[in-house]
Parts: structure tokens; C-alpha cells; sequence
């Protein structure tokens, strides 16, 4: 008999799963809040480094999940651990009784709104990472007019406490930049600034994307946090900083400031992990078994993650997160699963 | 005027040369004799201007040059040597050495033997009013052999210009191949000539075949020997009896005419200039501005050989090609001023190209001047030297006060106690070398080991020695650098300075004028050591291979004493050039808008070229050059051979 | 600008304040700077608006002034702090209301950081019964004045006699809102509107028909500082934080400053004469300047106080033009006349400021 | 005009908006390595000159583009052109000819 899998998050991480899962052969159920799939990926236009276009990748995730049976506008109503499994109940009537559950509910963009001191959604030309992605999917964004000089914040609404996070969300500083190119390649005239705390583009050819912006595109990097945004009469943008390499403060005035909101855990996905009674770390990301040697497992048998679901991720990371799970429930689902007799004795080794 | 004949050749009633046209002129000379006129027009008032433009006492001094007979010696040497015999080439290279000689001696000749036969047997026509500027060029047309009555005195000359024709033809066979073949005369890179170039050339290329063939036609008439007789014969088995030859004597004097109109616009200008360049530069005069005065001649002298792209370590990019001596030269004599400071400011300054000029052109003085006219005026402010450097700062740690050393060493204590504070030796590292610690270590162990006393000048860092400044043609900033290291070091009251940087070492000896202290590049003072037995050293089999850093060796021609030292320790291997051929590592401080990736380039060839023979270490005595093989060994596609980089200290001292 | 986006950032710093029975504290700088604010504050409240606002003569200054410039130990401020709650406490009070900025921000850091080290609380719970034998309280709810405005601002408005509007073209006035600095930047979640962008005073001036100037420097400190202006040598800084916000201001052309601090108005005031004076420079119209008033000033003129009785004759820059503009009725002879009808004396004129 | 005893006093905040794009292109055109420097500040850590007097190249980069180019000739004007700044830069800045760079530029009337 082929066990049922449940996947809650239809993102690339749910998608890549799920694909992976339908070809070792199993039953794989996968449910997305929304109407489309892949999540932010859907709604973004170009990946880093190389710019690749966002729907191909996608759509080459999606094609890869041809047999999953796919569940959008579908969410969670309840959820019931039984023995060994787990019984669910959708929201679209249907019940499940699956084997495994994977959660791949991803992350939010941080909502710039809280930074109150970037004016975002009252000022009329501060936007964030997200609305000039969908600029440049869309092609027109009444904010977006011919700009002159173009600001990039970089961490907002990551490495600050205030906002509720610590920690750095990872992607943002190579959105950024390719950002800042993808921007000036746009408007050949402008001049772009990105204000930085720390570069942290660690990835393999990040450091070209940064040195390519730099030397082809003319971008300035100013080591400072922006702290203050004002607007002037004419609805220009004035921001204070501090060039923190310079130790002086500074001022500037932009035409459009764009704030790199953070990865925020998904709060869709914490009222599942609710549902469930999961834990989650002090970040707000759920908890998993092991952060090193099992990162997809959570505490409770049965139950895997992937994804930024337990921490941001890059989109390579993440899909590679996907494949791992798939191969961990794989793993549960033939070694421990079937032993009935012995199940709680695998478990408690194994798990 | 009696014919010279009369007196030489008293037997003959016959005259042997009767004058076929008596007028000794035809219409066909035109284009030659305008050719010629404007060409001398345009090189007197040339020479007339160019040593006007000499400062009065370099020129007071060329003119009694010329009369000192040892620099009489050293001019023709230098004159038959280089402009006639082209020595130098063919020392490197020696078919194109042939080729240059074929052409320049054998035309000069062919020139010097016309006018002598016209002198023998017409001396009348010597006169310039009787056609002297063209007569003994076009001698052969003009007259007519008295058949029988052919001397041997009258063979002997048609012989010898047989012979020369043909020794030009051989070179112009030679030039018309290397223009399309040019790897072969052993360049692998020539020059792209220019229209004016062209036109020379072309008409270079065409003169002696048409003077062939001219003389040929005529050959039945007016004599000639093996070449030109044998030709003629051809040409009556070919067409008859009736030879048309005057179309002939037109191309062959329209060809000479175009040649000398386009030879002052041309490369081929060197010909002439390279004999004022000579006598100029025998005379000991310097240029001192980058086109005016001697620099003209020495930019005239320039025959755009293209040696020098050969030698220049840019070539391994061809787009880096362009920054080349000879086009430097080229765009100096067309003052194209945005290219010749690109240029200027692009080259290594490696002085390569001006070691293998075969007129001695000295490129990177000239770029050094060009430098200098742009960036001597930019502002610096170096108020704070003085109180920077002092000799204060030998006091510091790096000073091993000789009681000390001499406790350690087991030398007796120094008997005057205010000479004990006085070194006899002053090292001075220099700032690079303070980048490679390692060369610091080496030598200190080096002094250490052979009981030397001295002090250390910059331990703890010193300021430059001016040579940068100098190659950046801030030569007034450089001043106010070396005044005060000058100052520094003459109070410390050494007697000898031991550098460890050849960069340093060139300013300091050529531009710091230390009286009664011996100035003295580590590998001379180490190979000293080792020579009088103070530094004992043992041989192993270590294959070293020694580069030659441009500064010491070219610059300062120190060659023999590294390798000699370097012979002690290990078994030096070859590298595929040179001495004086050496190849620039690329991390030269000449050079200031060649870019990393540019220098990389140049770095790996000069590795190839080091590990010809399969060398276990690469050997060099400049950190500049140590600091850039090291980073090149592990960042070139020669990071999968096992080479290591060292410095001669640290061999020397193992 | 998003009026809507700063509608929703309004909605989340909302504080609850109680609509009545409070115990008044002064501010010590106010009282004579600008005297009749408070008298202003005491009379809407109490006799307009029918409220019962307590207040004693044995409170004392909070020390925030000497605590900010470093000259009395933390917990002796936080000792005569409990005192003034406690005689809040002991006239039968839990609201407290002050009229100082400064004090507010300092009766808020104080209450914080009992709350974060109870044992300091304790010590000076102990500190207060040794030395005023006094029983140690806490206000419910500790309150500023301006925000007691703020939740009557319908109410004045309602019995207002005039709008800030140019009676001459109809247009709203242009007004600059300018928080004191320990109003809320402190704790933004102490203030109505938060930090970024305070409602408190906009509040009021929506209310009363004005319209918002919003200028890049509006969260720019008005100079003040303490330190900054206590010691002669500082004061240049201090001069150059106002002549920042005025320059920021200028292209806006505001009509009117309203403040809710003591030290706001006075050096939003005098230093627009300094900058005059040793500069030339007047940001107002034809060479006068901006009035900086005080919000119970404003409310006074709103609800048809005389202005001499509101004591705007104490301000440097003239409020002739400002009044004109409202359309509010005013001797000029009795400008510099007294409450008792004595001359109080004009100040000298200036040769640069209007 | 009144003394007062003290005045205005002159703000350290730096003006962006004061940034000189035609010079600094004029810059870039003849030494693009000016735009990839990333202010690890390697060349001012061995400056020869920046041992006795203050003399940063970053800084000068940092100057330029923060629109104070007085200072950023400042800050190269005891430079001695002696190199080692080339030797350690890790991104390969030509740092000689762009420090010669700057002042030909920003000197220049």
C-alpha cells in the first residue's frame, strides 16, 4: 500500500518535495493557502546571481510535481495525531490520514510598515524588495517614475531586535545588489546607493554580482544603516545615515528608496505548527531535531520540515532542504514506519 | 679638370666612357632630383633646427666632440657598426641582421662606387651645376662603353656593382619575406606601418628591382657584369635587338624620387637621423625635454624595427602591443599628445627595449621625460619628512650596538667607544622589502652568521627611497625624499649601505651622491662576504634559476655577483632568457595604468620563461619581484608545478 | 505622503487616558517663560471644560534638570519623584498629569525602571518614608497635559470661536507640530501617535481646522539639550539644531509652530531672533517670524482668549501677523501692559526680526 | 549684526546631494578602479607616508564620493608614490595611478 504524505506549503521547498516524493513512489497530497503556487517565488522576477527568470525555475518545479494531488485555496482546519499517523481535516471537506506531514510553509516579508522611521506606506516613493520585483515583472508602478538616485536599505526588519529579529535573513543582501544592477540597467542615469551594515554574500559568484555592481554598474556601497527618511516638499526622499566607515554622518536626497525587507517566520505556518503543538525557537522559526545532523526532522516522529520554515534560506538551500527531507521521509517511512510491533522503540532511537 | 682616368689608366688612347647623351641629362631624372632636393632641403634645415634647440652647452660641447679623438674613434666604430653593419642585430638575430646590412651597407656602396666611377672616368659631372646630384646615380644611362676597350679597372667597378645590387637584393628578397613571414628572420612581432611608411617602403622595395632592370636594358651599352649582362642577355633573347629601356630609368627614378619625398614622414627616416643620434649621443648630451632637441634625433633615429616589440614584456597581450617603444616613438614624431601619454604612463619601464635598440633609443627615459611634463606639477606636501626620518630612528630596536654584537660574535670589543656608535655598515630595507619580512630575516641572519656590524636603518619603517617618485616623473617631490633619507643616512656615519631593494638601490646610486659612502646591493656585499671567506656557505644540488630584476640588471648592471654567489649554494640552471633579456616580472612600479589582470599576464610569462629548464626554485633579489612571483606561482596555471620562490638572502643563508 | 499609512501607524500608539480627575503638576521653566500657559491649561479644563484638576503648592520640581545635566544622583530624582506621587496618592488621586515634558519622560524612565529592578523600587519606597515619612504610590495613569488636550481637543473644539484658518483666503494655516524630544521618543508607546510621527498635536490641530506641515527635519530636537544650552560654549549647537529645523521648514512657509514642551517653544522663539540678529536670516513672512506657541496658547486663541492674556507678548517673535491672519481682536497699546494694568516694559526693538 | 558670543556652527553631517558625478565620471573614465574599492583599508595599513602623517587612500575614495574632494587631496598629499598600497590591495587597485588620478582630476581648476 503507498503511504499518504501531506505537504502543507505549495513554495518551492512543498513543490520540490513533493515531486521528489511522487517519484520514489509515494501517495503525496500537497496543500497551498493560496490560489497559485510557489509562493514568493511567483512573485518575484529575477533570482540571484545570475538572473535567472523567477518562472522558470518555477515552472520547472511545477512540472515536476505532474501525479502530486495538488489542494490550492486549501488550508488546515484540524489536525489529529493518531498512533502513527496523522489524521487532517482541510478546509475544502476532504480528510486525510497521512503517514508523514511535511511542513514547507516558508516565511513573510517583513512588513516595512514597522520601520516606522522609513516612512514606507506613507511616503510615496519608499517601496520595498518585493513591490520592485513586482515592478519589474509588471512593468509599472506609479512610485517608480524615472528616478535619479535610488537608494537600497539593506536588513530591514532583520539583525534588529526592535523589529522583532536578530538575526540576518541572508537573501537580502544579494537581492540587493542584483537589485541596484537590475535597477540601473533600467534607468541608465540613475545613480544607486546601497546602505549596508555588513555585505554578507557569501554564496558562490555573490562576490561577482557585488564586484559587477560596483564596476559595471557604478553602484555606491555606504557602510551605515539608514536610521531616518524624511520627505522633502517636492516628495523627494531625504535619509540620514551614518557612513560608518567614514565615522561622519550623512545625508542624501533619493528619488526612490527601496527597503530589503527580511525573511519573518510564515504566520500562516505558526498556526499550524499550533495545530500541532510544535515548538518554535526564540526567532520564531520551528525547532527541529538536530540543526546539524537532522535539520529536517522535527521533535515529533513523524512530522519533517523543509524550507525556510525553520530559518531563512536561499533558494538553492531550500530546494536542497526539499531533497533532504524527501529522502528523510523516505527513510522514516521505510525503516520505522512499518514495523508496527517495534515502532515506538524505532522511534525513540531513530527519530 | 683633368679625368682621373688619364693619370690611372695612361695607356688607353681611347676614352673608355664616352657620354652617350651629351647633355648628361634626361627628363626621366625630374622625379628623382625633386625627390632628392627636397629630401636634403628638409634634413639641412632639420639639423640646422634641431641643434638650436639644444641648450647652448650641450652644443658648444657636440661640436668639440667631434674633435676628440677618442669619441672619433667611438663615432665611426658606432657609425659602421650600427648604421651600416646593423652589429647589434645580427649579435641577436642574424639573418635580420643580413637583411639590414644587405640594404644599408650595400646601398651605401653602390652610392659611394657610382660616385667614385663618375669621379674616374667623368669628374666633370661631379659638379652639381652639371647634374652632380643626379648623374652618378643615373651614371649607367648616361654613358656609353667603348666596346674593347673594357679595363680591368672598368670591370672591376661594373663587377663590384653587380655585386652590391645584388647583396641589396638579397636583403630586399629578405624584407619582402619578413613583411609576410616575419617569424622566420626571428621576430614574432613587427611593426604596422604607417602611409607615409608604406610609400617608402614600397618604393624601397621597388628601387633595386628597377635599377635591375634599367641597368639591365641598358646593360649591351653602358656596361655591367655577371647580374646585370646576364640579364641583358635575357632580354635580347626575349625581345630582339631593340630594347625600349626608358620606361625603366622613369620607374626607377620615380620610385627613388617617392622614396626620398616620403622618407622624412617615414620610418626610413632613421637612415639619416641615426648618424646625428650617434654623434649626439657619443657626445654624452641628454634629452631633457621628450621631443625637443636631442630627443629629436633620438626620435628620429628609430627605424621602427620592431625589435623592441619583441622585447617588450606586454606583448603577451596583443591589444598591450600598441604601448610599445616604437609606437611610442611613433606618435612622439606625430606629438598625437593624448597617445603618448597613454603610452608614456602605461610602460613598465623595464628598459628592455632600450637594451636591445640596435640604435640605442632610449625609450624609457624619454617616456620618464614625457612623465614628467604631466605630473611634476601635482601637489604634495611633505613638510613632515624631516622630522620622520632622522638618524634618531637608528637608536631604535633594529640597532645592534657593536658591543654587543661583538660580545656575540666573540670579536674583540670596539676600542673607541664614540666610534662604537658609529656603523660601518647601514642597512636599508626599503618599504617593499617591508613586505617581505622574509628578506628582512634572511639578510639579518646573513649579517649575523659573517659577524657584520651594523645598524638597521628602517626597522620599524623608514620612507621611500625617491625612485618611484622618479619613475612617476615627480622628480622635484623625489628631491625632497632623497634629501632626507640623504640626510639621515649621512649622519648615521656608515661607511657602507647595503640595499635590498634594486629600486632603491638604482636612486641611491645615481641620484644620492654619497661621498665616502660605499653604496652597495645586497647580492654584491653578500657575494663579498662569501668571496673573502666571511660567509661560509655550502653547495647543494638545488636547481636555482636566477631572475634578473630589471632594476638591478639592466638598471644598474649588476649581473655577475648574484649568480656568482648563487653558484656557492646551488646549481644554477638557465632560464630561456637572460641578463640583459630578462623579462619584467610585472610587478614593476614603472609602469601606472597597467591593471592587475595586465600584470598577471606578464608575471606568467615571465615564469615560462624562468622555468625553461625545470628549475626546483626560482631565485630573485628584489621583493617587488619575490612578492609577485610568490602570488603568480600560486595563482597561474603554474600553481600545479612544484616551484618555490625565494630570495637570494634566504638561498644564500639556508 | 499617505495620509491613511500615518492613519495606521495613529492606531497602534493609542494610550488610554482617563477623561477626568487629575493631579496637576507644573513645570518649573514654564512658569516663567510662559507664564500663562499653565493658567490657560487650568482654566479650560477646569471652568470650560468643567474638570476636576487638583493641584497643590507643596510639589516640587522633578529634578529633571539637574539629572540631565548630571548634577543630582539617579536616586535622589527618583526619590523627590515619589514624593510627588505620593502626594498624589495622599489627595486622593490616581491620575497624574504634568505639564513638563522633561518630567514626563522622567516620571516614565523612572516607573520603567522600577518595574525592571523592583529592588530599586523598594529602596526607594524605604528612601521616601525616611525622609518625608511619606506612604510610597504610583500613579494608574501617568498622563501629560498635552495629552489631556489632545482627548479634549473635540471638546474645545466644540466651543471654539475661530479655526486655524486664514480668515482673509479661507486656507487652513500652516502648522508645524513639534513634540518635545522625552515626550515619546523614549518610550514611543508612552505617547499618543508614537515617535515617528506623534499625533498628539495633530490631533489638535485637525481638530481645530489647521493643516500639517510635515518637513524633513520635524523630529530634530529644537535645541535645547541641557548641556548644550546651559554652557555658553555649547550654545552654538544649540543655535544650529533650530537653525536646522528652521531651514528644513522654510520652503513649507508654516504660519505657526505648536509645542508641547517648556524648552521647545522658548528656543524655537528666541533663537529665530539670534539667527536674525547675527545672521540676517527670518524664515516668517516679509521679515517677521515664525510664532512657536505653546498648545494651551493655541487652544486659548482657538476658543477666543485675549492674547495678552494668554501672555503671547512674551514671545520674541511678534505674534501680530498670526493673529491678524485668525482674525483675532487685539489692542496693540495694551501689548506690554500687565495683568494689573502696569507697563511690564517692551523689549528693545530688533533691527533684524520684525 | 549682534554678537552674541557664540554663532552657527559649521554641521560634520556629509551632503550627498553636493556629490560631483561629471568629475568623478571624468575619474572613473581614467582610472575605473576607483569604483571596486571595498574599504578594507589594507593600503592605508602600510602606508609609508600614513606612518608619519595622516594619509589614507580609502579615505580619499570615501572623500570623492562623499562629495568632499578638498580632503580627499588632503589625504594624498604626503603620499611618496612608493607602491607598497598596490602590493596588498586585494582587489588589485592600481592604486599609484589612481591616487595620481584623483589629484590630476580634483586639482585641477
Amino acid at each position: 500500500m503507498k503511504n499518504n504524505i501531506l505537504i502543507i506549503g505549495g513554495g518551492p521547498a512543498g513543490l520540490e518535495a513533493s515531486a521528489q516524493l511522487q517519484r520514489m513512489g509515494y501517495n503525496v497530497i500537497l496543500i497551498e493557502k493560496d490560489s497559485v503556487l510557489g509562493g514568493h517565488l511567483a512573485k518575484w522576477d529575477r533570482l540571484f546571481p545570475d538572473g535567472v527568470p523567477a518562472d522558470e525555475v518555477l515552472s520547472g518545479l511545477i512540472h515536476g510535481t505532474e501525479g502530486v494531488k495538488l489542494f490550492t485555496e486549501t488550508e488546515i482546519r484540524a489536525i489529529n495525531r493518531l498512533e502513527k499517523s496523522y489524521n487532517v481535516r482541510l478546509t475544502n471537506g476532504i480528510t486525510v490520514l497521512s503517514d508523514a506531514v511535511l511542513i514547507a510553509s516558508g516565511f513573510d516579508l517583513f512588513n516595512a510598515v514597522k520601520k516606522e522611521e522609513y516612512g514606507y506606506g506613507i511616503y510615496d516613493r519608499v517601496i520595498t524588495n518585493a513591490d520592485l520585483e513586482a515592478y519589474f515583472k509588471n512593468g509599472s508602478d506609479k512610485r517608480i517614475d524615472h528616478p535619479k538616485r535610488i537608494g537600497f536599505v539593506h536588513c530591514v526588519g532583520s539583525r534588529d531586535e526592535k523589529s522583532g529579529c536578530r538575526s540576518c535573513s541572508k537573501v537580502c543582501c544579494a537581492t540587493a545588489v542584483k537589485q541596484a544592477i537590475e535597477v540601473k540597467e533600467s534607468f541608465p542615469d540613475a545613480e544607486v546607493f546601497c546602505f549596508y551594515m555588513d555585505l554578507r554574500l557569501f554564496g558562490r559568484h555573490y562576490e561577482d554580482l557585488y564586484l559587477k555592481a560596483q564596476k559595471e554598474y557604478g553602484v555606491r556601497f555606504i557602510r551605515g544603516r539608514v536610521a531616518e527618511v524624511s520627505e522633502n516638499i517636492d516628495g523627494s526622499l531625504v535619509i540620514k545615515a551614518e557612513d560608518t566607515v567614514a565615522s561622519k554622518p550623512l545625508k542624501a536626497t533619493m528619488d526612490l528608496l527601496v527597503l530589503m525587507s527580511g525573511m519573518r517566520p510564515s504566520v500562516s505556518g505558526k498556526a499550524v505548527g499550533d495545530l500541532l503543538e510544535m515548538t518554535v525557537e526564540e526567532d520564531g522559526y520551528f525547532a527541529v531535531r538536530s540543526g546539524i545532523a537532522a535539520g529536517q526532522r522535527s521533535p515529533l516522529p513523524g512530522l519533517f520540515l523543509a524550507g525556510a520554515a525553520t530559518g531563512p534560506k536561499t533558494l538553492p538551500e531550500t530546494l536542497a532542504d526539499a531533497r533532504a527531507a524527501a529522502v528523510e521521509i523516505d527513510r522514516y517511512l521505510t525503516e520505522i514506519f512499518p514495523d508496527a510491533r517495534n515502532y515506538k522503540q524505532l522511534v525513540r532511537e531513530r527519530w | 679638370m683633368t679625368p682621373l682616368y688619364q693619370f690611372l689608366a695612361a695607356q688607353a688612347e681611347v676614352p673608355e666612357v664616352i657620354d652617350r647623351i651629351p647633355s648628361g641629362y634626361s627628363h626621366f631624372v625630374i622625379p628623382f632630383t625633386i625627390g632628392i632636393t627636397f629630401f636634403l632641403c628638409w634634413i639641412g634645415v632639420g639639423c640646422v633646427r634641431l641643434l638650436a634647440a639644444i641648450p647652448r652647452n650641450d652644443r658648444i660641447r657636440f661640436w668639440k666632440s667631434l674633435f676628440i679623438p677618442k669619441t672619433i674613434v667611438k663615432n665611426l666604430k658606432d657609425l659602421f657598426g650600427d648604421c651600416l653593419f646593423h652589429l647589434k642585430i645580427w649579435q641577436r638575430k642574424p639573418l635580420l641582421g643580413y637583411m639590414h646590412s644587405a640594404i644599408a651597407f650595400g646601398w651605401f656602396m653602390i652610392i659611394v662606387l657610382g660616385h667614385i666611377e663618375v669621379a674616374l672616368f667623368v669628374p666633370a659631372r661631379l659638379n652639381v651645376s652639371r647634374g652632380g646630384l643626379f648623374y652618378p646615380i643615373f651614371y649607367r644611362y648616361f654613358v656609353w662603353m667603348n666596346p674593347g676597350h673594357t679595363t680591368l679597372k672598368g670591370s672591376f667597378f661594373f663587377f663590384l656593382m653587380d655585386f652590391f645590387l645584388l647583396y641589396i637584393l638579397t636583403g630586399i628578397g629578405l624584407a619582402v619575406f619578413k613583411r609576410f613571414r616575419s617569424i622566420v628572420l626571428g621576430m614574432r612581432h613587427t611593426t604596422k606601418p604607417s602611409l607615409a611608411d608604406r610609400i617608402a617602403l614600397y618604393s624601397l622595395w621597388l628601387i633595386f628591382p628597377l635599377r635591375l632592370l634599367a641597368e639591365s636594358f641598358t646593360a649591351d651599352l653602358s656596361g655591367g657584369s655577371f647580374l646585370t649582362v646576364g640579364v641583358n642577355h635575357f632580354w635580347h633573347f626575349l625581345f630582339g635587338d631593340k630594347l625600349m629601356f626608358l620606361p625603366f630609368w622613369w620607374a626607377y627614378s620615380i620610385s627613388l624620387g617617392l622614396f626620398f619625398v616620403a622618407m622624412p614622414f617615414s620610418r626610413y627616416m632613421h637612415i639619416l637621423t641615426e648618424v646625428l643620434w650617434i654623434l649626439l649621443r657619443n657626445a654624452g648630451i641628454k634629452p631633457h625635454h621628450p621631443r625637443k632637441g636631442v630627443a629629436e634625433a633620438e626620435i628620429y633615429a628609430c627605424s621602427s624595427c620592431g625589435l623592441c616589440l619583441d622585447a617588450c614584456p606586454m606583448n603577451v597581450q596583443k591589444k598591450n602591443l600598441k604601448y610599445s617603444s616604437v609606437y611610442f616613438i611613433r606618435f612622439l614624431r606625430r606629438h598625437n599628445e593624448k597617445k603618448i601619454n597613454a603610452i608614456a604612463d602605461k610602460c613598465l619601464m623595464c628598459d628592455k627595449c632600450h637594451a636591445l635598440c640596435p640604435v640605442g633609443v632610449d625609450a624609457p627615459a624619454l617616456r620618464r621625460a614625457q612623465r614628467i611634463t604631466v605630473n611634476n606639477s601635482l601637489p604634495y606636501d611633505y613638510s613632515y619628512l624631516p622630522s620622520a626620518v632622522s638618524a634618531g630612528q637608528l637608536s631604535g630596536p633594529g640597532r645592534v650596538h657593536p658591543r654587543f654584537a661583538a660580545a656575540e660574535y666573540g670579536l674583540s670589543p670596539a676600542a673607541d667607544p664614540a666610534g662604537a656608535q658609529k656603523p660601518e655598515v647601514l642597512y636599508f630595507a626599503g618599504c617593499m622589502t617591508h613586505l617581505t619580512p622574509r628578506i628582512i630575516k634572511a639578510v639579518e641572519k646573513v649579517f649575523k652568521a659573517a659577524g657584520v656590524e651594523y645598524a638597521f636603518a628602517d626597522r620599524e619603517g623608514g620612507i621611500c627611497c625617491g625612485r618611484p617618485l622618479m619613475l612617476a616623473g615627480k622628480t622635484e617631490a623625489a628631491a625632497k625624499v632623497i634629501e632626507a633619507n640623504k640626510k639621515m643616512i649621512e649622519e648615521s656615519g656608515c661607511t657602507t649601505l647595503v640595499l635590498s631593494c634594486p629600486i632603491c638601490y638604482k636612486i641611491f646610486r645615481e641620484e644620492y651622491h654619497l661621498e665616502g659612502i660605499k653604496v652597495v646591493h645586497y647580492t654584491q656585499f653578500i657575494n663579498d662576504l662569501i668571496a673573502s671567506g666571511r660567509l661560509p656557505v655550502s653547495k647543494s644540488d638545488e636547481k636555482i634559476v636566477y631572475h634578473d630584476p630589471c632594476e638591478l640588471g639592466r638598471g644598474c648592471n649588476v649581473y655577475f655577483e648574484p649568480r656568482a654567489a648563487l653558484d656557492q649554494v646551488g646549481t644554477l640552471v638557465k632560464a630561456a632568457k637572460e641578463y640583459d633579456e630578462s623579462i619584467c616580472c610585472g610587478g614593476s612600479l614603472g609602469s601606472l595604468t597597467l591593471d592587475t589582470r595586465d600584470r598577471a599576464k606578464i608575471s606568467e610569462s615571465s615564469l615560462d620563461n624562468l622555468l625553461a629548464n625545470s628549475p626546483e626554485t626560482i631565485v630573485t633579489a628584489c621583493p617587488l619581484c619575490l612578492k609577485t612571483f610568490s602570488e603568480a606561482v600560486s595563482n597561474s596555471k603554474h600553481k600545479y608545478i612544484r616551484v618555490t620562490v625565494k630570495d637570494f638572502a634566504e638561498v644564500i643563508c639556508r | 505622503m499617505i495620509y491613511e499609512g500615518k492613519q495606521k501607524i495613529w492606531s497602534e500608539y493609542q494610550k488610554e487616558i482617563p477623561d477626568d480627575h487629575y493631579f496637576y503638576v507644573r513645570s518649573c521653566i514654564r512658569q516663567s517663560f510662559f507664564p500663562a500657559s499653565e493658567a490657560t491649561f487650568l482654566d479650560i479644563t477646569r471652568n470650560k471644560l468643567g474638570k476636576d484638576i487638583f493641584e497643590t503648592e507643596h510639589h516640587t520640581t522633578c529634578g529633571g534638570i539637574a539629572y540631565h545635566s548630571d548634577t543630582i544622583p539617579q536616586e535622589t530624582v527618583m526619590t523627590i519623584i515619589a514624593r510627588q506621587f505620593a502626594l498624589m496618592a495622599k489627595n486622593g488621586y490616581e491620575n497624574y498629569v504634568c505639564s513638563c515634558i522633561t518630567s514626563f519622560g522622567l516620571y516614565c524612565e523612572t516607573m520603567e525602571t522600577w518595574r525592571e529592578f523592583p529592588e530599586l523600587e523598594a529602596k526607594i519606597r524605604e528612601n521616601l518614608w525616611k525622609s518625608c515619612k511619606l506612604e510610597f504610590a504610583k500613579p494608574k495613569f501617568l498622563i501629560h497635559a498635552s495629552d489631556l488636550i489632545y482627548k479634549y481637543r473635540k471638546l474645545i473644539a466644540a466651543q471654539a470661536v475661530r479655526k486655524l484658518v486664514n480668515v482673509h483666503t479661507g486656507e487652513p494655516l500652516k502648522v508645524v507640530e513639534h513634540i518635545g524630544c522625552h515626550y515619546s521618543k523614549m518610550f514611543p508607546s508612552k505617547g499618543v501617535g508614537g515617535a515617528e510621527y506623534p499625533y498628539v498635536l495633530v490631533g489638535m490641530i485637525e481638530a481645530w481646522g489647521g493643516e500639517i506641515v510635515d518637513y524633513p527635519e520635524r523630529r530634530h530636537c529644537c535645541g535645547f539639550g541641557f548641556r548644550q544650552y546651559f554652557i555658553k560654549g555649547n550654545r552654538g549647537y544649540s543655535l544650529s539644531n533650530t537653525h536646522k529645523k528652521f531651514e528644513s521648514m522654510e520652503p513649507f512657509k508654516p504660519d505657526l509652530i505648536i509645542t508641547n514642551c517648556p524648552g521647545c517653544p522658548y528656543f524655537l522663539d528666541r533663537w529665530q531672533y539670534v539667527i536674525a540678529e547675527s545672521t540676517g536670516k527670518t524664515y516668517g513672512q516679509d521679515g517677521h517670524g515664525i510664532p512657536a506657541l505653546t498648545y494651551e496658547e493655541v487652544a486659548g486663541l482657538v476658543m477666543g482668549y485675549d492674547p495678552w492674556d494668554l501672555g503671547l507678548q512674551t514671545h520674541q517673535v511678534g505674534v501680530e501677523p498670526l493673529l491678524d491672519k485668525m482674525g483675532v481682536e487685539y489692542d496693540p497699546a495694551k501689548k506690554y501692559l500687565g495683568k494689573n494694568g502696569k507697563d511690564i516694559g517692551a523689549p528693545a526693538p530688533c533691527s533684524c526680526l520684525k | 549684526m549682534v554678537d552674541f558670543g557664540f554663532g552657527l556652527v559649521p554641521s560634520s553631517r556629509m551632503n550627498l546631494d553636493l556629490f560631483d558625478k561629471e568629475k568623478y565620471e571624468e575619474l572613473a573614465e581614467i582610472e575605473p578602479d576607483v569604483r571596486i574599492c571595498m574599504a578594507c583599508g589594507s593600503c592605508t595599513a602600510v602606508c609609508t607616508a600614513g606612518k608619519y602623517t595622516r594619509t589614507s587612500l580609502r579615505e580619499a575614495i570615501e572623500d570623492i564620493k562623499n562629495a568632499k574632494p578638498e580632503k580627499a587631496l588632503e589625504m594624498l598629499r604626503a603620499c611618496q608614490l612608493c607602491g607598497k598600497c598596490s602590493m596588498v590591495c586585494p582587489r588589485g587597485i592600481n592604486t599609484r595611478h589612481l591616487i595620481l588620478s584623483i589629484t590630476k582630476v580634483y586639482s585641477a581648476k
